[in-house]
Order: structure tokens, then sequence, then C-alpha cells
């Protein structure tokens, strides 16, 4: 296997402060790998980054060999590049129906749209029973179904997920991680931000733990779990 | 210190010398070339420009030629005020024709009449403008001067019993003309069903007109701007409304007829100026004017045109001495005197009453004409 | 010096225009300072304006009472449509205080007491030079001292996190309403300052365009402090006269320089910072950095 | 009498909710208060007017051309000005006050070039037909402004619920930064938005210089003061709610100047716009777009 | 010194808050936890008056809150920082402070103008007191400097700074570490432990278990809205419901 996206030296400035200092990683095509820190470890910023919603201040990005360290948004989606922002992120004022087509945005495949709801709709049955409703009224967990739902109509090859448990009932939540690895499954790649750092390990092959900006520790998600660095500063040791 | 009042004084006396020669005679124009009265501001112009072509064209002023200081005075009062102070102490003219909105000539002419120079109106009818002081001269009409003899010999025509009214509220011209009507219909004892007002941009009368229609007139009084007052009448025929307008000084435009078509017909219009009199000078002046800018003259650009004549009148009857105050003032005690003919008809001036004791200036002494509109044509009223 | 007599004679309008538009100017860098985006100013000033030259003229009132009666009136309204007002926020709070002001111009130009569209002829010209000279020291000064006070402080908090200001124990309603009557006060001075020079005044000078103005005068000169919204009413005001040339293309040169501005001086003309750092006078950030 | 108000009122109704609605679509989507439009208005205006005058082609052909030329300009402020405004993330008040300085520019050159004169189209240029039902009279020229403006409100509507550029419009104005993440192309809507913004101004530009007969350099002002009004009432960037208060602000001009006084018709407007605000501060039928970025 | 009881807040229909009651000590360090999105915010937002109960009071110092607008409870000595720093960023670090001493300088409107003495005194005082606070962060040598300019950490001390200027007898700290790294948080929790030894109640808010373990004395845990929780570290660290709410279950298999 080959790495979908390596990031080399990436820094990202927010204002004055540089949020990420110059972090390099690869991700494994198939893998889900796991991002993980505390609050304003810098991980968000890194999936902003890694979308182009933030100007990187240095390094690239290569996503399936490609340099897209400088596209716009709209195109690193087009690529196949497709992230579920924190706070999901859903269109409160469209209803569901018209939160998933937009979800297919870029693409100009019919048939192939139609074929991803009926995926969605497998994956996640309350969507289709809430289809008309606006997505403003939906409960917090099926928010988070529909924004990992949305980004799968756009065909991803690469799925990044920004704390999909926050705020979510822990039932949910293991709902939630359950359907990233059916997905995972069926060959998408998936890179994971996650507080929730044991569910986030226990499910990855690999993790990476940020700090302030810096990657302090990596290895596989086993590793890490047993690491008594993590142990002591993320599970309460 | 001394080598500069030496030189200050050199050039004075050169101007001094200069001026008694053939020199140009500096006159001021303060018009509104740009913003929302330009429209005019510019025909004013270009009725000051004909005229000072035709006077410098047979040999100007003794020998002199009329020079026009033109300035952009935008109908804005402090900016009508820079202009009217930068033409009196800086280009040092002898007179100032403007501004063009009554307004302005409020804030601007007492800092003329402070300064001892005539500000001559030539579109300024609102009440008062001459009260400001000896040195305010008009030639345009006041409407308290046309309105009586109009709406007098429509009631006769159409044996009117009612009226309703129309005007413009947030318009100093035609919220004066709509007070002179409002006396004029009570004093005539004229019941008003009616009286409905718009503002400036309003693009639809229909909500008054139907309110008006509903209250049955025998005729509509109308204050308003020709391009307003037309689209009142088409609007007005399209809802029905038979009764016939009766207008004031903003009608007096060819663009009446031109946008109100047929609409207008039967509409009575008093006016020191009509584009169809078929006096001599009027006809010079509207041929000449049509020549020179390919646009039909309006009222606006008539009363520029014998305004300058006015001055010239007044210029050839006295003898410049190259003392700018006392040019100033031979000036200003020349022109009560002229009397002419011009595109306007016979003119002269008539002293305005004095007010709280303070002598005022000179209004216009016009008899008016009535018109009815008939087939889209002013044609002179003739009482039959 | 007859060439000061006459520069003098023929500019001194100007100049007043100038001092009396810098007072309107402050009036809505005040309100700015807040944090409140008001275009009520305009209307305040109108009525200040029409107070001081009703007073003058009917109640024959001295000068400086009619003045007096000029800050005091605007103020007044200002209090009662402030508290239900300053709620608002961004563009709604502007929105709602043009829409105040359209009301007050339609209500001007319908009554009979000022005139209507006709407005007030004959005003007594009693402003001097030393009169606005004197009020826009006043103002300056007090404006100042407010600044680097407790107040000034408290301004600017609210200004940048209102949230946080009420948890620094400012009461943040209170002080919104402050700047707005504290405004309306100073724009009020400015109409009866203005109507006193002029002759004459009415509804027209005092409506959208005209607090679009003020506003222009601010952002061009820059809302850092007190010398920006100054030089923006001296640029605004001059600027035609120095374009006069141009005739009916300046106005295309004035609205280009507005966009040129907007888009290349983010904050203004007057930035101290920037313009010490184009002077070399260090880097352009404080000391210590 | 009701029933003709009640006809004015539609007119004038249709009017300026035509005005408003690419006022308010700038707004949603771009969320900006585009002082310009009301100077766009009038060079959809003089446009139309010399094609027909100049180039003497018919209407059908000179209304659609002045919409793309209007179009094409509202699209050249907002690339040349708005988006490095946008890229600065410059504060509201910001974009706002450079719009004012296009308005300013743009009714200058109109002035310099046309000149300050009303002018207006030629004769036969507009249809000239009129009936009477009843009581009621109608002008035919008047039954097309109010069908046009309809019809361009129906299609921006539906197009706007409907179609795939819609939803994507209504996910800019609630989040820019959640439909770039859906592979919108943001900036490339901006613009499009602008375009189709400015093209229906120019449209009501067209209409009603053909209906007042009467094209100025400042015809754009009046009718921006009650666009402001309509999509504060209508909720702002509000596209229904644009209609509605167009529709509302002509019946209330209408009914307060038949049935109360004419004097007080734009005060009772402005007054009403006031009081609502107070009690509603997100307008009359609208919800506020609340963005998140 | 600070007493919740039956604490509730809806927002719409969704219910955030539901009869929360817990009792704050005076004196001592008190912590607040419980997973992202449990309302940890929330009850920091109601305590100081940003929004309204639905249901239930809060009281300090034995006197209701009910009612009263976030600056007067500012002002009967309850001061807060924010999860998102919230300084003024385009003030210097000194007015900054000075801000917070705004309810403290109590000079009048003429003394304002005409730069009397008890004006100048007043301010030199504040000036000093805000220096005196910034020297307790360590930031008193960049006292002019513009806020913006700060890092993070830096930020997140003049906040601190400001919310000791308002007078606080307590201060609520709303996730004080976040985006710091381990010798940072040593650093900050040694500030935290002095403030609380000046006197200073302290009430905090943290996701970080260690940070908080090893700082409070007294912990309540939240969780959908709810306490599921309080006592002593040790209490809850071995609170079974604590562990599976807060840190995932054990067995992440199936339901």
């Amino acid at each position: 296997m080959s790495a979908l996206l390596s990031v080399e030296d990436l820094a990202v400035n927010y204002g004055h402060i540089e949020a990420v200092k110059g972090i390099g990683f690869e991700l494994e095509a198939g893998e889900i790998t796991a991002l993980v820190g505390a609050n304003g470890a810098g991980k968000s910023t890194t999936l902003l980054a890694l979308s182009g919603l933030l100007r990187p201040a240095r390094g690239r990005v290569l996503f399936d060999g490609e340099d897209v360290t400088r596209l716009k948004p709209h195109q690193i989606v087009r690529r196949g590049l497709v992230q579920v922002a924190e706070g999901r992120a859903i269109l409160a004022t469209l209803s569901v129906r018209e939160n998933l087509a937009l979800g297919a945005y870029a693409r100009r495949d019919p048939a192939g749209v139609a074929a991803s709801l009926e995926e969605v709709f497998h994956l996640f049955p309350r969507l289709e029973e809430r289809l008309e409703q606006k997505a403003g009224n939906l409960s917090g967990g099926e928010q988070q179904m529909l924004a990992i739902g949305r980004a799968m109509m756009a065909k991803p090859r690469l799925l990044l997920l920004d704390e999909p448990s926050m705020g979510l009932a822990p039932l949910l939540v293991q709902d939630i991680f359950r359907t990233l690895v059916a997905i995972n499954r069926t060959g998408l790649t998936v890179l994971l931000v996650e507080q929730n750092v044991r569910q986030a390990l226990r499910i990855a092959r690999r993790g990476f733990v940020l700090e302030t900006g810096r990657i302090v520790l990596e290895g596989s998600g086993d590793q890490l779990l047993g690491d008594p660095r993590v142990v002591e500063a993320y599970l309460g040791g | 210190m001394s080598i500069l009042r030496h030189t200050l004084l050199w050039t004075a006396a050169l101007l001094a010398g200069a001026a008694g020669g053939a020199a140009d005679i500096k006159i001021g124009l303060a018009e509104a070339l740009t913003g929302g009265a330009a429209q005019y501001g510019v025909p004013i112009r270009n009725g000051f420009q004909l005229a000072a072509d035709e006077i410098n064209a047979k040999g100007g002023i003794q020998g002199s030629k009329i020079l026009l200081v033109i300035e952009d005075e935008q109908g804005k009062k402090e900016e009508v005020i820079n202009v009217f102070k930068k033409l009196i102490f800086q280009d040092k003219v002898l007179m100032i024709f403007g501004p063009t909105l009554s307004n302005s000539m409020f804030a601007a002419g007492p800092v003329a009449n402070a300064a001892k120079v005539v500000a001559f109106g030539t579109s300024n009818t609102a009440n008062g403008i001459t009260d400001i002081g000896p040195y305010i001269f008009r030639n345009s009409v006041m409407e308290s001067d046309v309105l009586p003899v109009t709406v007098a010999t429509a009631v006769k025509h159409y044996k009117i019993k009612k009226v309703a009214v129309i005007y413009g509220n947030d318009d100093a011209f035609t919220k004066s003309g709509y007070d002179v009507f409002k006396k004029v219909l009570a004093d005539q004892k004229i019941p008003v069903t009616a009286t409905e007002t718009y503002v400036k941009g309003d693009v639809d009368f229909k909500a008054q007109l139907t309110k008006i229609k509903a209250t049955d007139p025998d005729a509509i009084v109308c204050s308003a701007l020709a391009e307003e007052a037309a689209n009142i009448m088409l609007q007005a025929r399209s809802l029905g409304i038979k009764a016939p307008f009766i207008g004031g000084n903003g009608f007096n435009s060819p663009k009446l007829f031109e946008i109100s078509k047929q609409a207008g017909d039967g509409t009575f219009v008093g006016s020191p100026w009509s584009n169809t009199n078929p006096d001599p000078a009027n006809v010079h002046f509207v041929g000449a004017y049509k020549q020179k800018f390919g646009s039909e003259p309006n009222q606006f650009a008539a009363q520029a045109y014998d305004a300058l004549h006015i001055a010239a009148a007044a210029l050839k009857s006295i003898k410049l001495t190259g003392r700018l105050e006392a040019d100033r003032q031979a000036l200003r005690d020349a022109l009560p005197k002229v009397s002419i003919n011009g595109a306007t008809g016979p003119f002269k001036f008539r002293p305005a009453a004095p007010k709280d004791g303070k002598p005022g200036g000179y209004d216009a002494d016009q008899k008016p004409f009535i018109y009815i509109l008939q087939q889209g044509k002013f044609n002179l009223y003739t009482g039959k | 010096m007859e060439w000061l007599a006459n520069f003098w004679a023929t500019y001194s309008t100007l100049v007043y225009s100038v001092g009396v538009f810098a007072l309107m100017a402050l009036s809505i860098w005040l309100t700015l300072a807040c944090g409140l985006l008001s275009l009520a100013n305009a209307a305040f000033m109108c009525i200040g304006a029409y107070v001081s030259a009703l007073l003058s003229l009917h109640a024959g009132w001295p000068f400086g009472a009619t003045l007096a009666a000029a800050g005091a009136a605007p103020a007044l309204v200002a209090l009662v449509i402030g508290m239900p007002t300053l709620r608002l926020s961004g563009v709604y709070l502007a929105m709602a205080t043009l829409a105040f002001g359209e009301v007050v111009r339609i209500v001007v130009l319908n009554l009979e007491v000022t005139g209507g569209p006709e407005g007030l002829n004959g005003i007594p010209q009693s402003t001097t030079g030393w009169h606005i000279l004197a009020i826009l020291a006043v103002v300056v000064y007090g404006l100042l001292r407010l600044q680097r006070s407790r107040v000034g402080r408290a301004f600017e908090a609210i200004r940048e996190d209102e949230v946080a200001a009420s948890l620094m124990g400012i009461n943040v309603a209170r002080h919104k309403l402050f700047a707005f009557v504290l405004g309306a006060v100073i724009a009020g001075l400015a109409g009866g300052l203005n109507a006193h020079y002029t002759f004459f005044i009415s509804p027209r000078e005092y409506g959208f365009e005209n607090a679009v103005d003020i506003l222009t005068m601010v952002v061009l000169g820059g809302i850092g402090g007190l010398a920006g919204p100054m030089l923006g009413a001296a640029i605004i005001t001059l600027l035609p006269e120095l374009l006069r040339s141009l005739h009916e293309f300046r106005g295309i040169v004035n609205g280009l320089i507005l966009v040129l501005v907007v888009l290349f001086l983010p904050k203004g003309i007057w930035d101290p910072r920037r313009l010490r750092a184009l002077f070399g006078l260090g880097p352009g950030r404080d000391p210590g950095c | 009498m009701f029933t003709q108000q009640l006809l004015n009122a539609l007119t004038l109704g249709s009017v300026y909710a035509l005005f408003a609605l690419g006022f308010t679509l700038v707004f949603g989507v771009l969320a900006v208060i585009n002082l310009s439009h009301g100077a766009v208005f009038m060079v959809g205006s003089y446009a139309a007017l010399t094609l027909v005058t100049r180039l003497h082609l018919p209407l059908g052909i000179a209304l659609p051309a002045a919409m793309a030329l209007s179009g094409c300009l509202g699209m050249a402020i907002d690339v040349l000005i708005l988006k490095p405004l946008r890229a600065r993330n410059a504060p509201h008040l910001i974009p706002m006050i450079a719009t004012i300085g296009v308005a300013i520019m743009l009714s200058s050159a109109a002035q310099g070039i046309f000149g300050a004169e009303i002018l207006r189209f030629p004769e036969g240029t507009i249809p000239a037909g009129e009936f009477t039902l009843g009581e009621v009279h109608v002008r035919a020229l008047e039954l097309s402004i109010v069908g046009i403006s309809f019809g361009l409100m129906a299609v921006l509507f539906l197009a706007i619920r409907r179609t795939q550029l819609g939803r994507a419009l209504r996910a800019i104005a609630e989040s820019p930064r959640s439909a770039s993440l859906l592979g919108i192309n943001v900036e490339g809507l901006f613009h499009a938005t602008s375009f189709v913004a400015a093209a229906l101004g120019g449209v009501a530009g067209v209409l009603i210089g053909l209906n007042f007969n009467a094209i100025t350099p400042l015809m754009g002002q009046p009718i921006l003061h009650k666009g402001i009004a309509v999509i504060i009432l209508g909720g702002m960037g509000d596209i229904r709610g644009a209609l509605l208060a167009g529709l509302f602000l002509g019946f209330a001009e209408v009914m307060s100047k038949a049935y109360l006084s004419s004097q007080m018709g734009d005060a009772v407007a402005f007054g009403l716009l006031f009081l609502i605000l107070l009690v509603r501060p997100s307008g009359l039928f609208g919800r506020v777009l609340e963005r998140k970025a | 010194m600070l007493t919740i009881s039956g604490l509730g807040k809806h927002f719409g229909g969704l219910a955030v808050l539901e009869d929360v009651s817990f009792e704050v000590p005076a004196g001592g360090i008190f912590g607040l936890i419980g997973p992202n999105g449990a309302g940890k915010t929330t009850v920091f937002n109601l305590v100081t008056g940003l929004l309204k109960p639905t249901t239930g009071t809060v009281s300090f110092e034995g006197r209701s809150l009910a009612g009263l607008q976030p600056h007067q409870i500012t002002r009967l000595g309850i001061a807060r920082t924010f999860q998102n720093i919230r300084i003024f960023k385009e003030m210097t670090l000194l007015q900054n402070v000075m801000v917070g001493l705004h309810g403290a300088l109590g000079y009048g409107p003429l003394a304002l103008l005409l730069n009397q003495g008890s004006f100048r005194r007043a301010e030199a005082e504040a000036r000093e007191r805000a220096l005196e606070l910034l020297s307790w962060v360590k930031l008193q040598d960049r006292a002019s400097m513009l806020a913006d300019n700060l890092s993070y950490g830096d930020q997140r001390k003049l906040e601190f700074a400001r919310a000791l200027a308002t007078g606080p007898r307590l201060l609520l700290l709303d996730e004080p570490v976040a985006g710091m790294n381990p010798a940072e948080k040593d650093a900050l929790m040694e500030e935290i432990r002095n403030i609380a030894g000046r006197g200073f109640g302290v009430f905090l808010i943290e996701h970080d278990m260690r940070f908080v373990m090893g700082l409070c004395e007294r912990i309540a845990v939240l969780n959908f809205g709810r306490v599921i929780a309080e006592g002593s570290p040790e209490e809850v660290r071995n609170d079974p419901g604590v562990i599976e709410a807060y840190l995932g279950r054990e067995d992440g298999g199936a339901p």
C-alpha cells in the first residue's frame, strides 16, 4: 500500500499564533488513522488546512501524489478529500434531502448519486425516515449521521472527521464509531480527530498525538493506548 | 513689506487701466450643473451662453465682451455660498446670476447683498426672495402674479364649482406654488374636495388620484414640475378621470405634452413664456437655442436668456470706471430702470415692498399669458 | 495682507464647514468608538439646527442660549429613542437609526413651524470662526479626556467584545446610551452653528445622503483616534472644491477616492501605526515586541 | 375605489419587490448591504434607453440586453471591490461604504455621459393598451410590470428552492465555510449571485423607466431607500420575505395615502420600519440568516 | 460561597441543563468536569448572568443572582475567563487590565474633565494595580504591547489578570489550560494555586483529567446536563458512572 495523503512540515498560523508548528505524517490508503490531543492542540487547524480553508504558512500536502496545498476548498473536495467539520456543520435551514443532495454537489453522475443515496440510507435508516425535515430539527445524533451521510454523498476517497463524538450520548458514540468502521471496511480511508482518545485509538490502526501544534507521539492504535504518557495525559491515569 | 505693497498697487493700477479700455466684463453665473437640480441649471446655463454669444457677436458692450464666469453650485447651500464668495471676492465679477433654486438664494443672497453685489435670480419663484435686500433681483415671475389669473380664467371657461389639489410637498418650488393656489382658491371661494401630496422620486400617483376620483372634482389643480405633472395626467386618464388640470409655473415645458400627449388636453397654464408665443423675439430665441443646443428650450432657458439681455441693457446705460465697487453700485442702480422686450415678452422690474422697514430688491413685473393645452400643444387662450 | 483678507472673504464659509463637519464626524466617531453604527446623527443635526434657528427667529433668544438648546434638544430625543433602539446590533441598528432619520426629515417637511420644504430663511448670521473653533476645541478636549479615562476604555472594550466588557463590570447599555446621547449633543451643536452662518436651513440637508457623507468622513479619516474623523471631514468638505476644475466628472473622482481608500487603507488615512512605520519611526508596533 | 387602490398597491408593491429581490439576494449570499444597487438600477435604465434610441433595437431585445449589461456591471463590482474586501475579512461596514463610492461614481458617470436632464423612451417603445373593468382601470404596461416582476420572482424563487444551484446558494447563506467543504465554489457563486442580483436590479430600472417615463442619473436614490425598508421588513436575505415585504410596503404606502394622509405616506413606511425593528429585530416576515463562520 | 440549586436551561425544546445542584465552597479550588457538550459552559453563562435560567436559582454568598445583569454580578465579586479567550485584542495589556478595574474607579465627570488631582490619583493607582496584576502572571514587561501580539498561553494569562482586576472573590475559569503543553500546564497550575492561596475562590471547568485531579479539592461531574457525581478527586475517579460517561466504555464493543 502507498500513502494516499502525505503531509510535509505543515505549519499554520491563526492570527499571530502559530497553531500548527510544522507537522508531517502519512495516511495509508484504506486505513483509519486517529489524530488525538487536548483542546487547542491544533487538531482542527490541521484539518482545516488539509481542506484548503486555512492557508498554510509553510509545508506541503500531497493527495494521491498531487500537490493540493494551494487548491481552493471546492477543488480539494472534487478530488475526493472530504471533511465532516466540527460541530457537525449541517445546514440547519435546509431539509435532510437537500443536505444530502448538496453532498453530491460536485458529481455529475446521476446514477452514481442515486446509488450513494441508497448506501447512505442503508448506513443510516433514520435519515430516510426524516428526509423532508429541516436538518436543524434533528437530534444531535441524527445531525451527526446526516453530516457523515452527506460527506459520503461526495463519494470521497479520504474522509476527514472532526470530533464526531462531540456532545453525543455514549450509546450514540458507539453507533457512530461502528459506522465508521463499517465505512472503512468498504475501502474508504479515514482520518479521525478526537478527544475521545480511548474510542478513537481503539478503532484506529495508527494514531498521532498532537500537543501545542506538534506531533509528540505516534504509533499503532494499540501501542498508543498502552503508552503510559497517553494514559496519564488523556485517560486520567 | 513695502515691495509687496508696491506690487499690489501696481497690479491694481494695471487692472484699473485695463478695465477702462476694452477688457472683458466679468459676470458670474452660479447654477446647479450637477446633482438633482442640474436638470434646471443646465438649460439656464445654455440660455446664458446663447445670450452672451449673441451680445458678443454684435460687438459686446461698448467694445467690451461679456465673460461669463460659470461655477457649479450643485444645489447645495454650503456650496452655493462658497461659489458666491469665490465669484465676488476672487473672480471679482460685476454681478452674479443665479443660483438655480430658491433655497440656494436664501443661503447665498445675503452674502451678495452684504458685499453690495447684485444677485440676479432667473428661476427663483419663492416668496420672500427679494426681501433679502436691495441687491437682490429676479426676472422669474412669482406664482402669486400668475395663478390668480390662470385660476379665474379656467373657472370661467369650465364653470368650475369644486376642485381637487395635488402637489409635491417636499420641494420648495411646488410647495410654494401650492401655497399660492390655496390662497387663490380661498380668495375665489372655490371649495377643495381633496388635497393630495407626493414626494420627489415618486413613480406612482395612483393612490392619490384614485382618492381624488372618488371626490368627483370639476378640475384638478396641480403644483408640480412638468415631468411629474405629465405622469400625473397620464395616470389620471388611465384611471378614468376626465376632469381638466390647472397648472402652475412648473407646467411650462415642452416636456409636459411630449410625455402626456393628448392626456393633458384642456389643461390651463399661465406663464410669462411659451414655446409657441409668436412674438419675433421669442421665435428668434427658440430657433437659435435649437440650433445651438439641439434641443427644445424651456422656460428656465428663456428667462436666463432674457436676464442677460436685461443686464446688457443696464450695462449699456452706464459708464464703467474700472473701480469695482463703484461699477457694481452703478450697475445695481441702473438695473431697475431697464425695460426690454425679450423671449418672455415685455419686461420691467417692480420694487419689492419694504419688509420690517428694510428696503427690498426687485421682482419681475410681467403680464402672464394664459394657455390652454390642445392636441398636445400650448395654444394662447383667446376666451372662447 | 489684502491677499489674506481676500482669501478669508472667499473661503471663510468653507473653513466654517470644515469645522462643523469635523464636529459631525466626531459625533459619529463617538458612537462608532463603542461599536454602534448609528445613522441618526444627521437627524440630530437637523433637530439642533431647527431648534436653534427657531429660537433665534421667533423667540429672540441670544445666540449662546440657542446653541445650548441645539445641544439639549437632540440629546433628549436620543435619550428617548436610544433606550429601545440600542438593543439592536450591527446593520439592524444602522437601519433603525436610518428609519428614524427619515421620520424626522418627513416630519420637519410637513410641519408649519419649520417652513416645510421651503425651510427657514433669514436666520441671523451669528456664528463666527471663533465660535466654531471654541466648540470644536472643547469637544476635542472633552473627548480626549474621555478617551483616556475609564469611560474611554469601557467604550473600546465594548466595541471589541460586548460580552467580555459586561463581565468586567461595565454597564454596557448605559455606556452605549451615553455615547449615543453625547453624540447627539455634538451633532446638535454642529447643526446650531451651521444654521447660523448659512442663513438658511431646509430638510433636504439632513437626509440619508448626508448621514452617509458623515460616516464616510470617519471611515476615510480612520477611527483609531480623534485626528482621523477631523481629517476625513476636512478632506470630504474640501475635495469638491479642489476638484472643481473637473466639472461634472468630479463625482467620479470623488467616488473613486472613496473606493480606493477603502480598498487600500483599511484603517483610514490617519492610522498612527502605519504612519509611524511609513516614516521609519520604529517597526509600526509598540515597543517591547 | 378600494379595488382600484388594491390594484395600485399591487403595481407599486411588485416594483418594490423586484428591486429588493436583487438587493436581498446579495445580502443573503454575500452578507453585504450593496448600496450601489440603486445605481445599477439606474444604469439598467440608461442601457435600455441607449439600445433603443441609438441602435434602434426593439424593447424585446433591449430589455434582456440591458439586463445582461447591468449583470456584468454587478459582477465587475464584486470582482474588483467586494472580493478583495472579503479576502481581507473586512467588517461589514466597509463593503457598504465601498458600494457608496461605486454609486457616486456611477451616477456621476451617467450624468457626465447623458447629462442631468430627464430622458425618456421614444414614442412607440411602450405597449400603449389600456382597458377598464367596471370601476377599475388598467394599463397594459402596468400589467406587464406586475407580470414580469412576478415571473422573475417565481423563476428565482423556484431556482433557489428546487435546483442544486439554489441549494448551494442557501448553503452559502447559512455558512460559506460549510458550503466550501461540500465542494461548492463559493467565490464563483458570489460572482454569479452578484450578476443575477444586478441583472434583476437592471430590469427593475428598465421597467420603472418605462412606467414613469423619466430616466435620470439620480433615479436610483428614492427606490434604494424603499428597497432598504423592504429587505429589512422581509428579513434580510430572505427571498420570499422580500416579495411579501415589497407587496406589504406597497400596500402600506398606498393605503396610508388613500385612507390617512398622502403627506405621511413615507413617514408611515419608515415609522413602521422603525417600530417593527424594535419589536421584531429580524423583520416582519423573515428570519435572520445567521452565519456560523 | 456559590450555591446552585435546581438549575435548568432549555434552548427551544432542547434541555441543555436539568436540575443541576451543587455548592462551591468558600476558598479552595472546585472543578466541574464532563465530556464536550455536557453543559459546563452553560453553567458558567448562567452564573455570570449571560443567560437566564429556565428553572432554578444561583446565589452568591447568600444573595440570589436572579434578574441581575452580568456587570452587576461581576461587581458582586464573580469574575470569569473564557474557553476561547476573549481579550481585547486592539488594546494594550495594561489597558486590558485597567478595563477590569472599571468598577473600582470612582472619579466623577468633573474631575475627569478638569483633570483634577482625584482623577489623576485614581488613574495612577489603577495603573499601579494593573501593573501589579500583570506581574502576578509575569507579563509586566510587556504592558504597553498590543494584546493581539501575545502568544496563546500569554493571552490566557492576560485574561486571568484581567479577571482578577475586577476584584473578585470567586474566579470562574473555563478550560484554563486548553492549548497548552505540559510544561505550560504545570506552570499555570502553580499560578492557580498561588491565586487560590491569596484567598480567591476558584471554580474551574476542565477536560484535562490530570490537571483537574491534581488541582481541585472537590469536583462535580456533568453529563448530558445532569450532575452524575460529586466528591473528592479520588471519589470521582473511581465512580463507575463517571468512567463510563467521561472516558467511554471500557468494552468498546457491542452494547
